[in-house]
Formats: C-alpha cells, structure tokens, sequence
C-alpha cells in the first residue's frame, strides 16, 4: 500500500512538471521578448498571471462545456 | 469501457489544444483577472473551434469514403 | 474473433480522430483569422478545402516518391 | 524485419514532417483544387526538404566523429 | 532510484526546450563559429529561462494549493 | 549478447535519426526561405552551420550548467 502511494505521488509529481514544462514554454513566449541582464519585474509579474489567467481560461471552458452538455 | 476511455482521452485532448489556441489568441497581455472582453473572445473561440473540428471531421470522412468506393 | 474486430476498429477510429486533431489544428491556423459571432460560410468553404488539398498535397508527394524511387 | 519496422517509421515521419511543410508552405488560400503552381512548389520543396535532411544528417554525423575522435 | 530517474527525465526536458528556445532566439544567422556576443546571449537566455521555469512552477503550485484549501 | 548489441546500435540509429528530424525542421526554418529549383551553396553552407552551432550552443549551455551546479 505504501508502495502504491509513492508511485501515485510520483505521478502526480510528472504531471505537474509536465505542466510546468508546457506553461513555461508559451508563457515565455507570451511575456519575455529579449531575455535581458535579469527578469524584469513586469516580466515576472506577466509570467505569474500568464498561469493564472491560462488557469482561468481553461476553468472558464470546462465550465462552459458542462452547460452546453445539459442543455442538450 | 475501453471504448469510454477513448471517448475520454479524444476530448481531453480537444479541451488541450482548445485552451492553449483560444488563450493564446483571447489574452495578449495577461491582467490581473480574466477580463469580461476575454472571456467572450475565449467563449466565441471554443465554439467556433468545435464547429471547425466538425467541419474538418466531416470533410475527411468524405474524403476516405470517396476513395474507398473508388477502388 | 469478434474481439479483434471490435480492437481494430477501435485503433482506426483513434487514427481517424488523431488526425482530425492534427487537421483542425493546421487549417484552424490557415483559415480562421479572429473567432467571430458564428462560423462564415467563406471560413467553412476554406477549412472543407483545407483538408481535402492537403490530402490531395501528400497523395502528390507519396506518388512522386514511388517515381523517384523507380527511377533509381 | 525489426530493421525494416525501423525504416518504415523513419520514412513515415519524414512524409509526416514534409507534407505538413511543404502544403503550409506552397498552399496559402487553399481552393477547389490542387492547382499547377501549387503542385510545382510542392514538388521543389520536396526536392529541398529531403537534400537538407541529408545535408543535416552529414553534418550531425560529422560532428559526431570528431568528437569521438577527439576523447 | 525512481526519483532520480525521474529528476534525469526531467532536467533533459527543460535542457532541451531550453537549448532550442534559445539557439532559435540568439542565433539568426549561424556562422563558421559561434560568436561571443551570441554565447553572451544564450548565457542570458538560460539564466532568463530557468528563472521563468520557477515562477511559473511556484505561480502554479500557490494556485493549486488555493483550488485544494478552498473546496 | 549479440543480439544485446543489435539491439543498441538499431537504438543508437533511432535516436541518431530522431535528432536527424528535429534538427531538419528546426534549421530548415531558419535557412530555406522560399524553396528554389535547387539548393543553394548558400543554403547549404546555412544548414550545416546550423547544425554545427545548435551543438556548440547546447554543449555551451550543459557546461555553464555544471559550472553553475559546483558554484553552488
């Protein structure tokens, strides 16, 4: 049982660095346009709400998509 | 079953491609919350990429048949 | 008997849907420029043609490699 | 037949990768046919696709060699 | 040993959507070398992306954890 | 054992050809512009450049990693 729970764990550790790995990817290509001497802070502000608001999109969707179903 | 799991799996990754396609052309400059002009561009994208996975599946269906019945 | 039937038609429809992910992806790119109110009838015309030209690209591609490689 | 699998899916991706190029490339306004200038670019840019992959796999492979060579 | 090869996993994913982000964004034109003001570049352009790679992971984990305390 | 050994060098081969194919897309972009009737010296020189530079850049990148790991 042990066993099964430090493989669930792992798992769900794979799927946040995948995550991690795909939000990094269009985020940057969203908020950093030359990467400069350091992070800005308004690159960095735009990286964290980059997430938030992908998060948000994607919550916005599925709850949309839910309403569609029942209507039908 | 197995043919839910692949029911599950297609329209996961439809919400996938879906998402990342409508935020990426909705939210040019991420804010400090999901804007109302936002939301109804995203809400205009989804439905208007769903009709394009219809129109694309159709137009591919017929495609396949066309030839099938060819030869 | 009846079980690798139900498989195999079970694998062509994932194939089938794989590939409709890949073409709306593709033509969505090449013919909707900005999302609008509903789906134009010049939008729909060029998403249809999308695919059918892009099958007809790679017949004309699959065929000229079978010459070259006759001709070899 | 392993060896051959490995070919067939090599060969695959190849078509994959290039007709996805190539009709991006040549077919802007996709029409009610494949027309002759479109076919004309499609067949140079398989013509040029498949030089560069050679090109670039020589070049990897030579790459490859020197480094060996070296250590 | 799980883990490690998991971190393994992990560290090429990001060495390699690195690697080519940053070639394609700091080497336009390749010459017979690379130059020092683009080995200047990719160096920032490391430093930038691994940067990037935490607040994102840090800005997605204070979200879940926001989703898990509130239901 | 031999059979140990075929199966290395077919895996070897593989993964040769996958980074063939990566590498092929991404240069490709980078120097083919408009494909002509044949491929220019030019052309040619820019491809094999890219491919030789890409490596020089991950390699540049994988040292100052290391550097970076000792440093801390």
């Amino acid at each position: 049982k042990e066993l099964q729970q430090f493989v669930e764990i792992e798992q769900q550790k794979a799927r946040f660095h995948a995550q991690v790995h795909k939000f990094t990817e269009m985020c940057w290509d969203k908020c950093i346009d030359k990467p400069g001497n350091r992070l800005e802070a308004k690159e960095e502000a735009c990286l964290t709400q980059c997430v938030e608001r992908f998060l948000d999109s994607t919550h916005f969707i599925v709850n949309r998509l839910d309403e569609i179903r029942k209507q039908q | 079953q197995m043919r839910q799991q692949m029911a599950v799996a297609h329209a996961q990754e439809l919400l996938q491609k879906m998402s990342e396609r409508c935020f990426v052309k909705c939210v040019v400059k991420p804010g400090t919350s999901l804007e109302l002009s936002e939301r109804q561009c995203v809400a205009k994208c989804m439905d208007r990429y769903m009709e394009s996975w219809n129109v694309v599946s159709r137009a591919y269906a017929n495609r396949i048949q066309t030839y099938s019945s060819d030869s």
